[in-house]
């Protein structure tokens, strides 16, 4: 864990509302295990006090990529910045993905949104390479399906409207696959919005196979200090806070307490 | 830069905020504790505490609204997890103590004010009083004096009260502290506020409203510095939007002999270490020899 | 979009906030005054008043201070220079009005109470009372009392009282000013508060403390409208940092039947209309037949 | 008086410190008057609620043009602002300087730091050219010499450091040369810092010839709407408040009470 300056190397439309950003981290990029994120100082937006959480896309010795979505003031101004400036990042951060469970011969991906960046190191790292399940509401939304094929990676894509891939949820295809598999096989690694987390989750626990879910929360501190980002783990006497930034944001699915 | 609150001795003025920081362990990656003049913790009360149901945060325009709600694992809990950890570092502990009834004041102080690892303890009075149908500590004088009454009695460490700033005159509350034996005071705490989300209609926080913080309320609060620093002679740690040595500094000429670097720590973790080193490159520049001789010096 | 404050109609629910528009002529050529629901002119005596001396403002995080201290033409001199400018509109009136003791709010209210052109008074209170040596009518339940009362002996004419927030229960001055008769209520005027400069060491502000405003104060404010209404029937016109449509409903949504625009004024002189335009938009957008209707419908 | 939207046509330094910014204002360019100021929102200041005020350095039909020197938060982002951004711009503002007095056949120029750019239009309005003053720090802050020269005026140049023309302040190398001056000819217009204008002004007063004072006060509305940037104008009974933004910022050095 480590706070750097780092340097913006390219910063471009990637697809449809997301944008690559790429910088140069020598100290922050070779540390990042798959599923951790950064948390970034958007340039220029003083008005702002926090930073903003984004997961890391690709990571090597030189850098490390997020992919993102403007989806409000914050990104809206990182939006306008160029290569060369500076960015504060705090990073990596996070519990991540653990690998492939020793007697787990069926990774699964199930991914949303951005969710596809945060399962790419994921993805290039799991010794086996399963299915992966990305959903979207329209073809625009379905990003780098190639790059999980070239890794070896068996793609099935849903979308809302049907522009790419069956029509409907990430679960329409899901479920008829995982019906023909040996669950006790199956390790399933999810990132999305919280409907579809909740979504897989259910299956999961419905269905006995193991499953980690990359939860969203709101963040302020991103170390564990200010207690903004909890979710409800369980315990055996019920129910603790969990923080998402620190305890989190990948836990099993078995750990979780949703609400509603 | 060394300054002293009651026998506290901190090696420069600089603090951190309760529940900015929490409990030690989580910035120590980021900064060397052990540069801060004293590290505050998180608000711990007598038994393990929930706290709210998200959200908890929201930002604001140059601020930020809270309502964490206090969650906790409790003195002993905090004793049994932390304590150890700042066996490690030299660095002054701070703990934020609250209550629901003036009895869970005297409990917590207790306990924690018999650690010797406590260098204080910060007594944050914002919290409703279950007993008295949820009037306020912090801005109700005669429950204020109960509590400070009832802390003093429980220990000889120091203390040092965390004032409300949703008050129309704090010098009565700054005076009766000092009254009742405080060794110091913090200026201040969160101001209560509230955001709305139109579209659901919701408020922003699940506990409705919370405090806000951040440099959005830095003139509030210098504000509140300088009036309780004209009423006391006891020392107040300033504190509400600092981010830089000049804040700090601010904070002081207004009449704070140490301050505490809040909701800068979200920004960047850096910040209190920037603010000390800020501070003495500032006194170095400008001949003055002690942080001390610039504590009130504003001029009337 | 039309909304009324006792007998006051406005035609829609924005005016601007006492103090930033002048009285009047100063922003007629930057927009159409008779689109706004209302204007609210800055605050008169009943003689002139010379105001602070210089510095008056100065600018904070996503706010400002000032500490213009009301100088203002007197009673009988606004009649004179401002009342024939608002001849050639028909947009209300609202004067806001203040005074150093009972008797001046009294007599203000009877000079400018009778003008026909005067749609209401805006009652400012955050001010110290001579008489009882500096007290704050806004801050001291009892000597608002006797203010409201003694405005409301001298007119018919709709009285809205300007609260203070810097109070620790706004609900009780809240329920006072309506138990005395007021129309409606204005929630808030700028926050107490202060910068220092720490090379000169001297307050930023000539009058050393001053108000804040903007956008920093609009948790704050959004919190008091809210606690308001739940106390009070009468109508509040709500302000604090509102600067976009979005903030206006905001206020709307805690508890405000109408909104001032404020400080946006200085940054944007067509703050108010894109205001007003914007309301409207989302209103119809939404199917909300009358402003009325979102009025107090934050969810619990 | 107008609120428009301006384009930046040209951003650049233009001498040491200051910079030029010219913007495309048809609205606002062609109602300039000689000593009338801009209002100008600084783009991406968000966490600023108010405008900064600039003198028009020159106008015509199709723009404006300021020079500023960086100073602050406001100032240092303004430098960030490229050809093609929009500027929101409020003007013209204020009462500016007369033309010559009837009676009047010396006009005398005064300027300390950006007060060149404020006295440019006035410089290239009058119907006579005399003499021009103008000082700073260092060579660095005398602008535009050569302009002033080319419209026929006869420019002394002053330094605190010598580094250009006379070392010295600005009355060092006025003082003399007024003493071999027809004083009921002449008529002075003078902008800069509070204490040369403070000394002119004196001066006026003194030998009892004509100067017009373009004032630098600190404002939040700048259409007279907030009475921030008041100073005080003699009148019978005493002084009164004048708005430097509305009455001003030019006053006649007789009007102006001065204080410590
Ligand atoms: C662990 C984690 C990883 C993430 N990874 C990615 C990613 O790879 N790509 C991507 O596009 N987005 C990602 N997000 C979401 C991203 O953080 C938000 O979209 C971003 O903070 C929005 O900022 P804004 O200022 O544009 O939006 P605003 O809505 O204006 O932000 C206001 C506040 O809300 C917070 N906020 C808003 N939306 C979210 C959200 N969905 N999650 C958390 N906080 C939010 C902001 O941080 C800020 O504090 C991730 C979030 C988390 C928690
Ligand atoms: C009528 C008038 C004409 C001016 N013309 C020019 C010009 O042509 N070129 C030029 O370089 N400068 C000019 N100035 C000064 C210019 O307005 C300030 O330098 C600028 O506002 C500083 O902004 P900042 O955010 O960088 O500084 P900061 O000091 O960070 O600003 C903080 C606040 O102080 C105010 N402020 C700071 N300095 C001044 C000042 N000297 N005068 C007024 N307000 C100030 C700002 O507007 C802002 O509200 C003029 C000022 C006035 C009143
Ligand atoms: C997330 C958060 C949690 C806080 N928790 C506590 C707390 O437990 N006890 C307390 O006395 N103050 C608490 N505070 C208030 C801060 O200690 C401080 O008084 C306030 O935030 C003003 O300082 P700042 O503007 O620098 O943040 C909290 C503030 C924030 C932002
Ligand atoms: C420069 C200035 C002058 C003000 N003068 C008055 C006044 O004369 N009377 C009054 O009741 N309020 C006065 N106010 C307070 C405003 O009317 C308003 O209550 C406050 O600024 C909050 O709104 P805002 O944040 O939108 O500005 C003044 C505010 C400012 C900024
Ligand atoms: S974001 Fe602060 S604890 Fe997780
Ligand atoms: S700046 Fe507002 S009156 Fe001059």
């Amino acid at each position: 864990m480590n706070q750097e300056k780092t340097t913006v190397l390219e910063h471009r439309v990637f697809q449809g509302d997301y944008r690559l950003l790429r910088v140069a981290a020598p100290i922050i990029g070779p540390q990042v295990k798959p599923g951790q994120f950064v948390h970034l100082r958007v340039p220029r937006l003083e008005q702002a006090v926090l930073r903003r959480p984004f997961s890391v896309f690709k990571a090597d010795e030189e850098g490390l990529s997020i992919l993102y979505a403007t989806v409000g003031m914050g990104t809206e101004v990182l939006n306008s910045v160029e290569s060369g400036e500076v960015i504060d990042l705090m990073g990596p951060l996070g519990t991540g993905f653990p690998t492939l469970g020793k007697d787990k011969t069926l990774p699964v991906l199930v991914a949303g949104g951005y969710g596809n960046a945060a399962l790419y190191l994921q993805a290039k790292n799991l010794p086996i390479k399963g299915g992966a399940f990305f959903g979207g509401r329209t073809a625009q939304d379905i990003l780098c399906v190639g790059e999980f094929e070239a890794l070896g990676w068996d793609v099935r894509v849903t979308t809302d409207d049907g522009s790419l891939g069956t029509k409907g949820l990430v679960t329409a295809a899901l479920d008829p696959w995982l019906a023909e598999q040996d669950l006790d096989a199956v390790e399933l690694f999810s990132c999305g919005p919280n409907p579809m987390l909740k979504a897989v989750g259910d299956r999961a626990l419905e269905k006995g196979f193991t499953a980690w879910l990359s939860m969203d929360r709101n963040m302020a501190c991103g170390v564990g200090a200010c207690l903004t980002c909890v979710i409800k783990r369980k315990t055996e006497a019920g129910w603790e806070w969990a923080r998402c930034c620190k305890d989190g944001p990948v836990f099993n699915a078995e750990e979780i307490l949703w609400e509603d | 830069m060394r300054v002293k609150i009651g026998s506290l001795e901190m090696k420069n003025p600089v603090t951190v905020a309760s529940g900015t920081f929490g409990y030690g362990p989580e910035y120590a990656d980021y900064i060397d504790l052990d540069r801060l003049g004293a590290v505050t913790v998180k608000g711990i009360s007598v038994e393990p505490h929930v706290g709210n149901q998200t959200p908890r945060t929201f930002e604001t325009a140059s601020g930020m609204l809270n309502a964490i709600g206090l969650p906790g694992p409790g003195a002993q809990g905090f004793i049994d997890k932390y304590i150890p950890f700042f066996a490690e570092y030299s660095v002054p502990l701070i703990v934020n103590i609250w209550g629901k009834t003036v009895e869970d004041y005297g409990a917590v102080t207790e306990i924690l004010g018999s650690q010797e690892r406590v260098g204080a303890l910060e007594v944050n009075v914002s919290c409703p009083n279950v007993k008295e149908g949820g009037a306020l500590y912090g801005t109700n004088v005669d429950l204020f004096r109960t509590v400070v009454d009832e802390v003093r009695a429980k220990t000889e460490t120091p203390i040092i009260i965390k004032l409300a700033p949703n008050v129309a005159d704090i010098k009565r509350f700054a005076k009766a502290a000092e009254e009742c034996g405080a060794d110091g005071l913090a200026v201040m705490n969160s101001y209560p506020a509230m955001a709305i989300d139109i579209e659901t209609r919701k408020p922003e926080l699940a506990n409705r409203t919370g405090g806000l913080s951040g440099p959005a309320i830095k003139p509030i609060a210098v504000k509140l510095v300088w009036e309780a620093a004209q009423a006391v002679d006891i020392p107040i740690i300033g504190m509400g939007g600092i981010y830089t040595p000049e804040d700090a500094l601010e904070f002081i000429v207004a009449g704070a002999t140490g301050v505490a670097v809040g909701t800068a720590n979200f920004t960047d973790p850096s910040s209190a270490l920037r603010v000390i080193d800020g501070i003495e490159t500032w006194l170095a520049e400008h001949h003055v020899r002690s942080v001390n001789d610039l504590v009130g010096t504003v001029r009337a």
